[in-house]
């Protein structure tokens, strides 16, 4: 049974200043109130990972929150660019981000690695392509019944795995639908794992294409309503497109997007 | 589809409009694609909306068979999970349907391509100090490698169409390194900017001008290209959109 | 799209002597019907991949299809043994059976494999048994990052697979839910692949807990109700737990067991 | 639970209900157990009606949290699927619920079981011309080298009790095995057999004898086993089933 509690306990208990957290929802289900959270409570060192970096991502970084990435797309998806996440990597503002850069497969199967419990993946990846130059966490692996060469990348077990999810129960069952990218995974490889969700139910009722989550296998959960804006909670909430728009203006611009996180992250209350 | 005395209201084709169609046109029906947002998220679902309703539509984001109704800004909008026949998780899209070789033909675009077709969609300058860091590659690996066939859409520049790329991303047309590495499919099959239409020659797998879009010249585009481009015998010029296919498209625009 | 056909059409076209054939359905939806189709035509040499062979793969042996079975677990669930299996493998009755013997965690993971196009998977499996002396298909992998030993077993890639399903609409795509065994993956590994479904509907409802295979990654569909029998189709009929016990008393016997065929399999209609 | 005056109806246990008891006595609440059918989920079901709401079952055919108001006769039936919180496939129950470490407690059987605990259920006799080929491994590999701990029920005998087993199945306590081989778990806590219980050595992993089933004496255990049996300074003995225990088993039996 994972205790339900709020997302301030939650966070402090579970995020220390060095861990690297893994915050899944692949377009859908982005956790940004429990990044919001993060931020506030001055979380330093960490060890971002996810595949799709996105706004949430863009705001830990901005906010000097961020050590190192490990993602395999970080765009604004359908605008362009992360623009934090950018002036990290190409100006070292507000300090130096190191990035270790995957494809989305080996991102995925890194996660399927960790939530496995196997200390690495095999997929038929980064052929022809340089990206396992630069990193250490690509090595070609044999056949040994073939002989055949393919890829191997390590698993992730982060130290905390935080997704947002519809629902739960009051014994911590957490139920989501819709899109349901690597979540199960991210959280199922993480030592410790935070769910935010919609609403907390007495019962879950079962949805077409939902799955559940069991509570004894989370760390807590935490009832957070929209806490996925701008992103979409599905048969709740549309993705709000227009503030993806809108951030890449807040974003460009250091003064600007600190004065953003100071009204809408530290004041408490997130834009919502 | 066409409306009688309607065809007069029909404004002309942009730039972008072009591309798409052009792109929807190369789809075979019952063609399964693999699609990202934008442009070959348009030219898939317009391709299934014209001549070619047996079209399956497979986002990255896990959704099989996704019809939608309104063109998604993001790769995972609801609409797409909505309308799909299947939605599964993102490792099972990659693994059993990417890797495992069900994919007819991947979309791809880049910030940078050469003559071999090779895309960097990852950094321009240095990777360690890049003057410009760009989105990277996601999907795109995996999709050149495992797809049986790609076309790329990409805007034609001296700065994009490029003599080396400054990251290599995505494989090309490269016979060599793909007989080498086994990989299952041939590469890009048509590079369509929005100058006009480029296929690799059979032999080298190198760039090969075929088609000029309406009002381009071939010296127009040998100009937007950073190395000396290679033009068919016979350059042809795209047919111009139809009036049906502007109409769906910008009805799939309007919905978003 | 995948044809929507008759049983006898699609084991014609699909299944031939010599086949490697996998028939999965983990307790739940087990092809049956399939497997007296097999019969009936009378394949021969066939190498029968399940991980629980269950009646349907002791009726087959007993009949004399198969030259090779590849299993986890060959026991007559809730009952006992599989009488047929073991004529087969302690007297070689009617013929000798090959075996090649897997933990359920090997199989299912050589299906994902297959599923996947990789030629092996990794597990943390069958170790401290000897299991691995059995066979060749079971061989030590070191991991490139952390140097530890894990075991690979080949994919499995077998000529034709085929499952028992609840639904199929007009163009093939099939609907199954309630316990879903390894049967995604045994299609998806498989080079041709049949299903079996309970019926062929326009429309396909949702399902809390379905999961939708697309027609046109399978080879052909044919509607055959009670196909399942005595497996069951959550949601269509129970498990005929009587005949599993029946079953104990027919198999004990060659002669019964022949007589049973002939006048269950053979002449077309099976005890339904 | 139980009913004024109902006490006198309730018939004494057999010795499959002793052993059911004995087990379900052996979880505790909260417990995840990856159960297989027949005694060990007759057992783990009990234990959740009884003293032990929050046991969480497993069954390797995907259910995870069933709570079956009947005994299923399979581990697949329709039942567990329905009362089960979630059902996933039979890939996913073995990597990321087993392998994973998830599982508290283990239920297993076998034909044939050594001093330590290693268990047959594949052959008897020689692999390659077996006297009696059994239903072989199925789960057991895995569920021995990946649960936090194991329950194992087997009836006692020499023929079961043996010297040596005659194929190694599933690992029993053997610390030197488990380290080298980096096992996460101890393998066997416990075994329950008709006559009896028998705990590992903390230090040998040899079993010992701790409980003989009422009626039974520490001579007879001794004859039903193939090696020189340890016997604990301190045998006691098993309590009888109570009332409650036998009334809601044989409701669930019932119930089937």
């Amino acid at each position: 049974m994972a205790p339900v509690t709020t997302l301030e306990q939650a966070v402090r208990e579970l995020v220390h200043d060095g861990d690297s957290v893994a915050m899944e929802g692949f377009t859908h289900l982005i956790p940004h109130a429990a990044g919001h959270e993060i931020i506030r409570q001055g979380r330093r060192e960490l060890e971002l990972i996810r595949m799709t970096p996105d706004i949430v991502y863009d705001q830990l970084i901005g906010a000097g929150c961020a050590r190192r990435l490990v993602f395999s797309w970080g765009g604004n998806p359908g605008v362009g660019s992360l623009r934090r996440l950018r002036d990290a990597v190409e100006h070292e503002w507000p300090r130096p981000l190191e990035i270790e850069e995957h494809s989305h497969a080996g991102m995925a199967n890194r996660y399927v690695a960790g939530a496995s419990n196997l200390p690495f993946a095999v997929l038929r990846g980064y052929v022809g392509t340089q990206l396992g130059e630069q990193s250490e966490a690509i090595a070609p692996i044999g056949c040994p019944f073939t002989g055949e060469t393919l890829t191997a990348v390590p698993a992730l077990r982060p130290d905390v795995g935080v997704i947002h999810a519809q629902r739960a129960d009051r014994k911590g069952n957490v139920q989501l639908w819709g899109i349901l990218g690597a979540q199960k995974e991210c959280l199922l490889a993480a030592s410790r794992s935070l769910v935010t969700v919609e609403e907390v139910v007495d019962e879950l009722e079962p949805v077409a294409g939902g799955i559940i989550i069991p509570g004894w296998v989370l760390s807590a959960v935490a009832e957070v309503p929209r806490g996925a804006h701008p992103s979409y909670a599905h048969g709740y909430y549309d993705r709000d497109n227009d503030f993806y728009r809108e951030w890449d203006g807040i974003a460009r611009d250091r003064e600007r997007f600190t004065a953003w996180i100071d009204e809408h992250v530290m004041s408490g209350a997130a834009a919502r | 589809m066409s409306e009688k005395g309607a065809a007069a209201t029909v404004a002309p084709a942009t730039s972008d409009e072009l591309q798409t169609v052009t792109a929807a046109r190369e789809l075979a029906d019952g063609a399964v694609c693999f699609v990202g947002i934008g442009l070959p998220s348009k030219a898939a679902n317009l391709a299934r909306l014209t001549g070619s309703p047996d079209t399956v539509l497979i986002y990255e984001s896990g959704t099989i068979g996704a019809k939608p109704t309104r063109l998604p800004l993001s790769i995972g909008d609801g609409e797409l999970a909505e309308t799909a026949d299947s939605v599964v998780s993102v490792p099972e899209i990659f693994n059993y349907w990417l890797q495992a070789g069900r994919i007819d033909v991947g979309f791809l675009g880049a910030a940078q391509i050469d003559r071999y077709a090779n895309l960097n969609s990852t950094v321009i300058g240095d990777y360690d100090d890049p003057k410009v860091r760009l989105p990277g590659g996601g999907g795109a690996p995996e999709i050149a490698a495992m797809a049986r066939e790609l076309i790329v859409i990409i805007n034609q520049s001296t700065r994009s169409f490029v003599e080396r790329v400054d990251f290599l991303s995505a494989l090309g047309t490269g016979h060599e390194p793909r007989a080498r590495l086994g990989l299952p499919g041939k590469g890009p099959r048509v590079v369509i900017t929005d100058l006009g239409v480029l296929r690799p020659d059979h032999e080298t797998g190198e760039l090969v001008l075929v088609r000029t879009h309406p009002g381009v010249t071939v010296e127009q585009v040998r100009e937007a290209t950073g190395w000396e481009l290679r033009v068919a015998d016979d350059v042809s010029e795209t047919d111009p959109p139809t009036d049906d296919e502007l109409r769906v498209l910008r009805a799939l625009e309007a919905a978003s």
